[in-house]
Parts: structure tokens; sequence; C-alpha cells
């Protein structure tokens, strides 16, 4: 039981040995098999959510092994393989293995060399499930590399047409961000002698050592440790202007892979924040809150107004991620429990969400082979199952109460009324343009007239439906009852903020 | 029955399930049962709530919802008697808006999706009344938006009904966000989202004035962005496009009355703003006068009631800011009767005449249908103010609270709209039954299930008013134990017979033009012609906002599109370029031949070198 | 004689190796030159086997190994560039570049 | 600095190595090139013995004189030489390796004058061939042996390389 957070991330595995085993050309049993091997990981997490304790503080489940040793100068630095969760970790371990094993099933539209795909595809949640669940910066480091890299292949052999110059410069972006925080990683290193994170909290808030360490000079190495993560975790999330190669990612990847793009990656972009920035160095934090407010003011206003004008329906919800990411922002800086339970949401339900419409948007590619929006229109007429949940996604993207968007929006900008009223106030305009854009993308493509050649389009199957409703259920049941995993991650940021003192 | 009454909403939400689990494979008569059950379920347990609610703050019930640090936030419900009031209203229009529906949508192919949006409707909407938090007030307050969305654009393959439901879901945004960020300041300066403790926080003199004013007026823009209240009164006339049950229910009963509601609950805040109430009042009577103004030319039968609901919600809103809170609910309830009745009464002309909606094309039919006339006389007089017709009694009770507030323009203006009002109800009245029939065809049946909901709503039309009069039963009903002062005495004897005499002269006014034609309306036109094109246009409020917001934000989008694409990127290329660039030139060494890699490995070395020795040079 | 100008010796003896071996076309120039840079550095093992902080014979030691493993390679060399002769019928430095992909 | 014998000594011999090495570098005949590299090698062995190595002199005398340059001469009477053409981009590496040696040589020079070297005094009259051999044959017998291997293996690759166009 203890072991829980390494069988999760351990257990695709099981499914690469087992797809190694079958033929290239059995299709039909890849797919299922590649379906089939999300759900250990998937059941495991959901046991590890339930009995997870929300009473108390602190990690759980925590296990450690040696690994090895470094010798340096006379020392010899320890490197461990922990694991563990706590409650920040928690509710994105949960919605990574449903996103990932819906996104399997998305995946059943891919039509060529599956076996290769369900491969890097198992490999990806080996990557995402260990980031959540690291409990050690250079073991982090790596899982973050294992989804860098199994990412890179996804986009660049299985997108749509420009997928090869796409997968380039994801990979060039977040390499350049994983170079940042691999800086910044050995600068922790060099600083503490310890990439284990209960020992760099231990310091990280043991006044006195701090103390020590800015009378040696040590401040201007942690804030520039801190500016590497951020820019680190910035590009991942994205920030403004680094979010050009998230929209490539998410107008040419294949869609089962940018759900998991949009429901998880991204999300580790805000995990990443929280965890080494708020939690980690909660001093510069709290002293950089202001430029994270205006960044994420403008991730929101910048997205939204665009997502109004784009063409294509990838494009806008790219956009609305951009603009959404800003919410998180604004989360993080608001410095109070609101705020970051806010931006936990957020990465939760926008996970749900964007996973949701980017099935839908797979299904309609599948049907219409397009997604431009002026070549798509009435389509409630042909699809009425599809187009209301691609309604319902839209509603749920804009915020409607009930579902899990308005949650984390008003938990965000609850708490940043309290630190920053004008910002907030800026940024509830947000809002406003979060309904103009997603009705014009959800009006536009399924009400109306029937737009002309469209009349042979299908409505969806069960195995489309099931999973979008299984979504979508998601999304509404935080909506209504957001202490789900409201209730999990309450403790831990209640002690990240008051270890702030704030 | 009381302390249960959360079940009230519940009930409509199964129906919904049921629903939109059932889809179509369930016939007209099942779904329009399902639904009609349900709602009539809700609407005797109200009835029963009505009868024990106590006075005061009533019975309240919570579970909680999220917790959030020290503090957790709840749902539960609450049932005072304004509450409990509203209960029975909501369901009891609903239920015969239900009813209504099974012979007005005949033959829909969506029938149970339709029947299903009005359950889910209903039930956000009594969620909302009995909302104990301004949380919960605040998602049952998106959710009726989302409804009204849902139900406008319910034809969804119509363009009209598709641009009217986008714009009444982004103009009524705007306000709720307004509402939104008040929901959150009362937070933050009261420490609760509890109505009751936000008002008492209020009235304890713990919160500055400028922010009472602040939060005051920001829930003000939440109200009138659902109420249809000038600026953000132009969707409600196009949500028009909607099923004509629709209409009744929500944009003219229940819904759009929310933005009174809400200002009626939490009304003490208002009062400790004199800003507010100025605003309030203010706002109420431009509207009245500026949407009945509108509401004298039109010619969609369906939109002359809309911008008569707009111009009775701004009546609500000014006997609010005059502080006749109890004038405010009172004309609320009476409104709510009558305009359905009225809508009811269009929507079975409109269903009679094959759907023609231009009053134009109408005319003559009193005599082939003398019950729907009928009603729909009693409907006319009642909104315009005839005794003894329930709209009597309110609106002179809203016009005495502008009059003892001392807000005489305001009084003077709600006169003029009373006027106006009176003139386009009966030019609507006279020229859809009045006279000969001008349309083509032959006008169809209605069905008896049209009818007698119609009926129904007029009794209670004929007879609402006599819950306050004589004797003021119902403000004393509402204001026991709360605080809020009940009314404001006796009225002066010569206001009923001004405001009798001011409707009469505008029915004459309308009798004359349209029945009698000894005036004659083209010489009033002619006599100004751009006055006439202005109201016909809605005083071009619409193509305001087209050129003042929508295409400026346009081509922000536009531009900013090529700022993503040429700038942001192009900063990237550029960067893309320089690394190319630079590793091309690299390539350019990589010519094959050892002695070139060994020299720039030799100048490698030396660069180190001199690197690592520079710091003893220094 | 002070060991620096031993090294001195070493240095040029070195430098004007390594710029015939960065220069010279013919290929056995450039193993010529590289033979020159070994013995530099023999020079300064022989040196600092006399003058080095701890001075010992063991210095000379290494440099006989040094020169039996440059004896080898001149071996060597000379061989691949007879082998490198017949295949591409030249033995100019700069006419060798199948390095490049 | 004192003018006595060993200066002297240094000074000619080093001066003769230098020499040779520039004129190696200089010469355009290939012939003469070896000639003057054997030139170098025995001034370098001559340095050799003014450094108490009198055993490693007759090595260097041995097989740098005699068996290398031989092979060398063997090298290029067996290939085919022409006189070389400078082209634009020779000529601009010839300027680059230049610059890039000189600097090299600067910087070499500057650290060699520039640390303080203490040497310890040497018991040179220990510096016997007999010594020699007792390191080689004790302490370092197994690297020695070792380079027979290796030798061996250079034997064998050597004929190998020069034959295998003929059997194939």
């Amino acid at each position: 039981m203890e072991m829980l957070p390494s069988w999760i991330t351990w257990a695709p595995l099981l499914g690469v040995l087992v797809l190694l085993w079958i033929p290239r050309e059995r299709t039909a049993a890849i797919r299922w098999v590649g379906v089939l091997a999300t759900l250990p990981s998937l059941v495991l997490s959901l046991l590890l959510y339930v009995s997870f304790d929300t009473g108390k503080d602190g990690v759980q489940f925590a296990h450690s092994l040696h690994w090895f040793y470094l010798p340096v100068l006379g020392e010899k630095w320890d490197f461990q393989y922990s694991m563990g969760v706590d409650g920040l970790s928690m509710p994105l371990v949960a919605i990574t293995g449903v996103i990932v094993t819906l996104a399997a099933l998305a995946s059943l539209y891919i039509r060529q060399r599956q076996k290769g795909y369900f491969l890097l595809f198992l490999l990806l949640e080996v990557g995402m499930m260990g980031v959540f669940l690291a409990r050690n910066l250079f073991l982090f480091f790596l899982f973050f590399e294992i989804t860098l890299v199994a990412a890179f292949f996804l986009i660049g052999i299985w997108g749509y047409v420009n997928r090869e110059k796409t997968a380039i410069q994801f990979l060039l972006y977040n390499g350049l961000g994983s170079a940042c925080m691999l800086l910044a990683f050995m600068g922790l290193l060099i600083l503490f002698r310890s990439l284990e994170l209960s020992r760099l909290h231990e310091v990280m808030h043991h006044s006195g050592a701090l103390a020590q360490l800015s009378q040696s000079g040590g401040d201007t190495l942690l804030w520039g440790i801190f500016i590497a993560l951020v820019i680190a975790f910035g590009i991942k999330l994205p920030i403004f202007p680094f979010h050009t190669w998230m929209l490539r990612v998410h107008a040419e990847a294949p869609p089962a892979v940018v759900m998991i793009h949009s429901g998880v990656l991204l999300k580790m972009g805000a995990y990443g924040l929280i965890r080494f920035g708020v939690e980690l160095f909660p001093v510069q934090t709290q002293a950089a809150a202001g430029v994270l407010a205006w960044l994420g003011l403008v991730n929101i206003l910048y997205g939204a107004v665009l997502a109004f004008s784009q063409r294509d329906l990838k494009r806008v919800l790219a956009y609305s991620s951009v603009s959404h990411m800003g919410i998180i922002l604004l989360g993080i800086a608001s410095l109070n429990v609101y705020g970051l339970q806010g931006a936990v949401f957020q990465s939760v339900s926008h996970g749900f969400i964007s996973a949701l419409l980017f099935y839908f948007i797979a299904a309609l590619y599948e049907r219409t082979g397009t997604t431009q929006i002026d070549q798509l229109g009435g389509l409630a007429k042909q699809m009425p199952v599809l187009s209301g949940i691609f309604l319902a996604g839209g509603m749920a993207l804009l915020g409607l109460p009930g579902m899990s968007g308005f949650v984390s929006e008003f938990l965000a900008f609850l708490g940043l009324f309290e630190t920053r009223p004008w910002v907030a106030a800026t940024g509830t305009l947000g809002l406003i343009l979060a309904a103009v854009y997603t009705l014009r993308a959800v009006m536009q493509t399924t009400f109306g007239p029937l737009h002309a050649g469209r009349e042979r389009v299908k409505d969806s199957r069960w195995t489309e439906a099931v999973p979008m409703l299984v979504l979508l259920f998601f999304i509404v049941l935080i909506g209504v009852y957001p202490d789900v995993i409201g209730k999990p991650m309450q403790l831990t940021l209640q002690t990240i903020i008051s270890r702030m003192g704030g | 029955m009381l302390a249960n009454a959360w079940v009230i909403p519940l009930l409509p939400l199964a129906a919904f399930v049921l629903l939109l689990a059932g889809g179509r494979r369930w016939k007209e008569g099942v779904a329009a049962w399902v639904g009609s059950i349900a709602v009539l379920a809700a609407c005797v347990w109200s009835l029963g709530v009505l009868a024990v609610v106590p006075g005061g703050t009533g019975r309240k019930m919570e579970i909680p919802w999220l917790s959030l640090g020290d503090t957790v936030i709840t749902m539960g419900m609450e049932v005072n008697r304004l509450n409990a009031l509203m209960l029975l209203i909501v369901s009891l229009v609903s239920f015969l808006v239900h009813v209504y529906s099974r012979g007005y949508m005949r033959g829909d192919e969506r029938f149970s999706v339709f029947y299903a949006y009005l359950a889910l409707f209903t039930f956000s909407m009594l969620g909302l009344v009995i909302s104990p938090n301004l949380l919960q007030f605040y998602i049952f307050w998106e959710l009726v938006g989302v409804c009204s969305f849902l139900l406008i654009g319910y034809w969804y393959y119509k363009p009209e009904a598709k641009a009217a439901a986008k714009k009444a879901f982004i103009l009524t945004r705007i306000g709720d966000v307004g509402l939104f960020i008040a929901v959150i300041l009362a937070f933050w300066h009261t420490g609760t989202l509890e109505i009751s403790g936000v008002i008492q926080a209020v009235q304890d003199g713990k919160v500055e004035a400028g922010i009472v004013t602040l939060i005051a007026l920001l829930i003000f823009a939440g109200a009138v962005g659902k109420s249809g209240q000038f600026p953000l009164h132009t969707w409600l006339p196009d949500a028009m496009e909607g099923p004509t049950p629709v209409s009744a229910l929500i944009h003219a009963a229940t819904m759009v009355a929310a933005g009174v509601y809400l200002v009626a609950r939490t009304f003490p805040l208002f009062e400790a703003s004199p800003v507010a109430m100025d605003t309030v009042a203010y706002v109420g009577a431009f509207t009245a006068l500026f949407a009945a103004s509108i509401g004298l030319v039109q010619n969609d039968i369906k939109r002359v009631l809309a911008y008569s609901t707009v111009s009775q919600l701004g009546y609500m809103m000014l006997a609010l800011g005059s502080a006749g809170y109890t004038a405010g609910v009172f004309h609320l309830m009476t409104h709510a009767f009558f305009k359905a009745l009225l809508f009811l009464g269009a929507g079975a002309v409109i269903v009679a005449l094959h759907h023609e909606q231009d009053i134009r094309r109408m005319g003559g039919l009193w005599n082939r249908h003398k019950g729907a006339g009928v009603l729909f006389l009693i409907g006319c007089l009642a909104i315009s103010g005839i005794p003894p017709f329930s709209g009597f009694f309110s609106k002179e009770e809203v016009l005495l609270s502008a009059w003892q507030d001392g807000r005489w323009g305001v009084f003077a203006v709600g006169v003029l709209a009373s006027f106006f009002t009176a003139f386009y109800m009966f030019r609507l009245f006279f020229l859809v039954f009045a006279g000969e029939y001008r349309g083509k065809g032959q006008p169809g049946p209605v069905s008896s299930g049209m009818m007698w909901p119609m009926g129904v709503l007029a009794a209670l039309a004929l007879l609402a008013g006599f819950a306050e009069f004589p004797g003021g039963w119902l403000s004393h009903w509402l204001t026991e134990e709360t605080g809020i002062p009940a009314g404001h005495g006796s009225a002066p004897v010569w206001l009923p017979l001004l405001t009798v005499s001011i409707a009469a002269a505008g029915i004459a006014l309308a009798w004359g033009m349209y029945v009698k034609q000894s005036v004659s309306p083209e010489q009033w036109r002619a006599r100004a012609p751009w006055g006439y094109r202005v109201l016909l246009h809605k005083y071009y409020v619409d193509e305001g906002y087209a050129a003042v917001i929508a295409l400026p934000y346009k081509g922000l989008s536009i531009f900013l599109r090529g700022f993503d694409r040429y700038v942001v990127e192009g900063l990237v290329r550029l960067a893309t370029a320089a690394v190319q660039t630079a590793a091309r030139v690299s390539t350019r060494l990589q010519n094959g031949q050892v002695q070139t890699y060994a020299l720039i490995s030799v100048i490698g070395l030396v660069l180190l070198m001199i690197g690592l020795a520079a710091g003893r040079l220094f | 004689m002070p060991v620096t100008s031993y090294l001195a010796l070493g240095a040029i003896l070195f430098s004007i190796g390594l710029y015939g071996v960065l220069t010279k076309r013919n290929a056995v120039i450039v193993l010529f030159s590289i033979e020159l840079m070994l013995n530099a550095a023999n020079l300064n093992l022989v040196a600092f086997s006399k003058f080095g902080l701890h001075p010992s014979q063991v210095g000379q030691v290494f440099s006989l190994f040094s020169i039996t493993v440059a004896a080898a390679e001149a071996a060597i060399g000379i061989a691949i560039l007879f082998a490198l002769y017949r295949n591409r019928g030249t033995v100019e430095a700069d006419r060798m570049n199948s390095l490049k992909g | 600095m004192q003018w006595n014998g060993e200066f002297l000594a240094f000074f000619l011999l080093s001066v003769m190595a230098i020499g040779g090495a520039v004129f190696m570098i200089h010469f355009t005949r290939v012939v003469h090139m070896v000639l003057a590299l054997a030139f170098t090698f025995l001034s370098i062995a001559g340095i050799y013995v003014l450094l108490h190595a009198e055993f490693v002199a007759a090595v260097q005398v041995l097989i740098y004189t005699g068996a290398v340059s031989i092979l060398m001469l063997f090298g290029i009477m067996l290939t085919k030489h022409r006189t070389s053409d400078h082209s634009d981009s020779r000529s601009r590496h010839q300027l680059l390796s230049f610059v890039g040696v000189a600097a090299f040589f600067g910087v070499i020079m500057w650290v060699i004058y520039h640390t303080p070297f203490s040497g310890g005094k040497a018991e040179t009259a220990k510096y016997t061939v007999a010594n020699l051999g007792e390191w080689v044959f004790k302490q370092y017998v197994i690297p020695f042996e070792l380079t027979s291997v290796l030798l061996l293996a250079a034997l064998v690759g050597a004929v190998i390389l020069a034959k295998k166009e003929r059997d194939a």
C-alpha cells in the first residue's frame, strides 16, 4: 500500500511489455491492449484517492530507496528514489489517470503504426504520473524529460500536415524550459547538497538557515534559481509570450495527444509553479506576485481576444487555454489559500474540459474532415448528442456555475480580490470575453442552418459518447460538489500559505 | 413541509433528468405529463410553504459545499415570506406554461428536449429563489441565464434565434460579472456570503459607506443585465425569437423579474446607500419611459409585449429605488400574472394565425376567438391600470411610493410611461382583435389545453390586486419582523383618479386611431418622420453598440491576431533564424578535413586556457 | 640551467609541430610533425625527471614508454597512409574529407 | 645566468633542434624535410644527455633518428607527391593556424614563465642505466610487457594494412 505511488507510475510498463509481444499487424489487439493497459494506473490512482487521508497534512504514501551517490569534493551527495503524494498532487494524479484512459479511447482514431503509438503513449503516462508523484527533484526531472520525448514523437509522427515542424518547435521550447529547470536544480543541489524535496523544504523554511544563506550572498543565487524555475514552468504553462508552440501543438497534434497535452501536460507547468515556486520559494514568490498577477492578466485578456477571431476550432481552444492558464497565474499570484485552491481547481477543471472538447474535435474531424469554423454549421441537426455535449463543454469552458470551471474561476478571483482588487476586476473582463468566443465557436458550428455538404454526418457511437459523458460527469461533479477535490488539497495548501506568513 | 422546502426545486430537476434520459423515445404526451406533474407537485408544495412560513428571517437549512481554509462555503435554502411568495409565483406560472406548451409545441420534433429545458429552468429559478447565500444565488442566477439562452435558441436552425440567444447570453453576462464582483467584495468586506449575514454587517455599520455603495451598484448591474434595464435591455426584445411559452415564463414572468427580486432581496444594502437608491430609481424610470416609447411603434406582437415588459420592469425598479419595497414586489407579482397572460394570449393568436406575428396582418379576431379576446382584454386592462384589475393597484402603489419619496421627476416619468403603456397595449389589442382580418388564409382553432391556463392567469390578474387592497395585507405580511418599512400610508385621493384618467386617455387615443380612425397615425408619423424612425429603430441602440463595442473589438482581435502571428511568432522566428544561421556557419566548418577540426580544437583550447589564465592576469 | 629553458624549448618544438600538423597538406609531413610534438612532450618528461618537485628517474621510464608508443604509432600511421594511398591515389590531407557526411 | 659549459651546450643544441624543426616545416622537398627532422631528433638526444638521461638519449638516436626516419623515408618514396598549389582558402587556413598556434604558444610561454618552479634537488648520481633497468623491470614491468604486446599488435596491424589490397 505504501508503494502505491510507484505502482501507479510504473503500471503502464506492464502494457508496454505485453504490447511488445504482439505483432504489429494485429491492430485490433494492439488497440485494445493499449486501452486496457491504462486501466491499472487508473484503478490504482482512484484507490489512492480513496485511501488518501484528507485529515492529514504533508506527504502520504511516501517511500524512498537509496539510489546512488555522487562523490563531490570529499562529500557524498545522496540521490534517493523517493515517491509520495500530498494534497497538491493528489487531484492531479487522479485526473491524469482518468484523462489518459479516455485519451487512449480517443486514440482508437489513430489509423497507422498503432503499436509504436501505444508504446509511446504508455511511456508518456509513466512520465506524467512520475512527474506528479516524484519527491526528488532529480527523479522529477527524469520523468519530465520522459514526457517531453514521448510527446515529441507522438506529435511528430502521428500529427497533421505540419507535424514535424511542430514537434521540433515543441521540443525546442520545452528543451529550453528543461535547460532552465536543470540549471535551477543544479543551483539547488550546489546550495543544499540534496535534491530531496523534504530536505529542501526543511532548509527553505528554516529561517536561521535562510538568514545564513543570505549573509553569504546566496540570495542572488536563490533569486536566479527562482526565476529560472518560473521561466521553465512558465514556458510549459504557457505564459505570454511563450505561447506560440502550444498553439501549434494544439492545431497539429492528433486530438488524443492534445487531450493529454492540454489536459495534463500543461498542468505540469501549474504544478511546477506551485510546487517549486510557491512552496519552495515563499519569499521570492511574495515579491514576484505582482509580476505574476500582471502576466496572468495579460494571458487572460490576450488569449480571450485572440480566441475570438480564430477560424480554426482547434486554435480557438488553444487560445482559450492561454486565457485559462492566466486564471491559474492569478490564483497563484493572490498568495492566499483561496487563490491557490482556485489555481489547482482550474488545473483539474481545465484538464477535464479541454479533454472533453478535444475529444469532441477528434470526433468532429473524423466525420467532417475539417475543423474550420466557416466550413461547419448547423451540426445539431445531424448530430444532436455530440452537439449537446459540445454545448455543455462550451458552457463549462465559459465558466457556467454547476460545472467545474466556475468553481476555479470563482476561487481564483476571490483570492485575488483580497490582494489586488484592481487587477482582479480587470481580469473579470475575461469572463465576458470567454462567453463571447465560446459562444461564437459553439454556435457557429452547431447552430444555424446546416452547412452544405454535411447532410450525411452521423451522430456519435457509444464508444465516443460514453467517454465524453464520463468527462462531462466529472466536470459536473466538481461543479456541484467541489469538495471532492477541494478536501484533499485543502490542508496542504493551507500549510503552504501559512509558511508564507500570509 | 417548511423544513423540507429544499425538495421543491429538486422536483423539476428530477423531471429534467428523466426527460433527458428519455430523450426522443418518449411520446409528446408522456414528456408533457412528466414535466407538468413535477412542476405541479412543486407548486402545491410551495402553496403549503406559503401557508405556514413565519415572518422575519424565516427558515434556513445548509450543508457544507466547499471548505476553504477556515471558511466553509455552504449551500442550502432559506425560506422567508418574500421567497415563499416567489416560489409560488414561479412554480404556478411555470406549471401553467407547461400545460400550455403541450398545445403550442405540438408536432415539434424536439418536444421532450423543450420540456427538459423548461424543467431545468424551473429548477434553476426555484433554486435561485430559495438561495440563502450570494454564491448560490449567483450560481442559479447564471443557470437561469443559460436556460434562457437554450430556450431562446431552441429553434437553433433559425439564424435570428441563434443571434438572439448569443446576444442574450453575452449581455446578461456583462451584468452577471458585476454581480460576481459584488459577491466577492461582499465576502471580503463582511466575511460572509450569507445574504442575511451581509445585510446584518451593513446594518451594523461594519462596512464603509463607499464599499456599500459599490456593492449595491454592482448588484444592481447584475439586475440591470437580467431584468433588461437600460443600457443592457436590447437582448430582451430579441429574445422573442424563442417559443412563445418561453417568452411568457422566462422573459415576462420569472427570470427577468429575478433582477427585481435580487434588489428586493438585498434591499437593506440599497437602503444604506442613497447613491444606489438614486441610481435604481433613475435607471428604472428612464427604462420605463424609454422602452414604452419604443413599444408605441413596433409591429411584431411579441416585440410590443417585450418592450412593455422592459418598461414594467423599469417600473418595479423605480418603485424599489423610491423605497417602495412592497410596491416593487407587489408589481412584480401582478405583472407576472398579467404579462404571462398576455404572452400566452399572443401565443394563442400566433397559433391561430399559423405563426404569423406581424400585427399589420392580423385583425378581426374578436369574432372568431372570443375567449382568447376576452382573456387578452383582461390582460390589457390590467397592465393599463384600469380598476379593479390588479395592475391598477400595483401601479398606483409604485407611483405613490415615488410621490412620497419626493421624486417628482420620477413620478412624472412614471405617469407618462403609464399613458404610453395604455396606448400601445390597446393599439395592439385593436389591431389584433378589432376591424377586419388582414392576413392570408383562415385563422385556425386554439386547443382548450392552451385556453384554460390563460383562464387561470386571467383570474389571478383580475384578483391579485385584492391581496393588497384594501388594508395593505400583503405589505404587512411581507415586511413583518424584517425591519423594512411596510408601506406609505394611504394615497391621496387624486392619485387613483389621475392614473385612471391617464390610462383612459391612452385607451381612447388608441381607439380613436385604430377603431374609429378619426385620428390618423400616418399624420402623426408625417409630422415627425425622424422621430418615428428613431423609435422604429429602437433609438439605434443596437447599431450604436455594434459601432462602439462590437466592431472595435473585432478590429482589436484581428489586429492582435496579426500581432501574434507576425510579432510574437516573428520574434520566435528571429531567434530560430539566428540559431540556424549559427548552425549553418558551423556546418561549413565541418568540411571533413581533419586539419580544420584540429585547428578549431586548438583555437578552442587556446580560448579555454586564456579563460582559465585570465583570472590570474587581473 | 633552470627548468623553464627546457620547458620553453619543448613548447617551441611543440608549437612548430602543431603548426605543421595544422597546415601541411602532405600526410607524411603531418606524421613528421606529430613525431615532433611527441618529442617535445618527451623532453618535458625528461626535464621534470631532473628538475621536478620530486625528481626521480621515473620520468625517464615514462619517456621510454612514450617513445615506444610513438614508434608503434609511426608504423601504423605509415601503414594506414599506404592503404589510403592505394585507395585514393593521394596522400594530401585536404583531399581526405570522407568524414564529411 | 652563467656562461658555463652546460649553458653553452644547451644553447647550441636547442638552436640546432629548433632550426631543424623550422627547416623541416619550411622545406619544400620531402626528403630534405626528413633530414631536417632527423637533425632535430639528434639534437634532442643531445639535450637528453644534458639532463642525465643517457639511456633515453641512446634510445632516441636509435629509434627516432634511425628507425622512424628511415620508415618515413620509405613512406615518402612509396607515395607520389605533387608540388602543392596554394588556393585562397588554404592560405586563410594557414594564417588562422598560425594565429592559433602563436596564441597557444604565447599562453604556454606565459604560463611557463609565471609559474614558480621550486624543484627539488635531484640525485643525478643515481641516474644510471642500471637503476633505470630496475625501475622498468620491477615497478613498471607490467606496462613494459604491455608495450611489447602493443608493438606486436602494431606490427601485425601494419602488415595487414599494407597487404590488404593485394589479397582482396
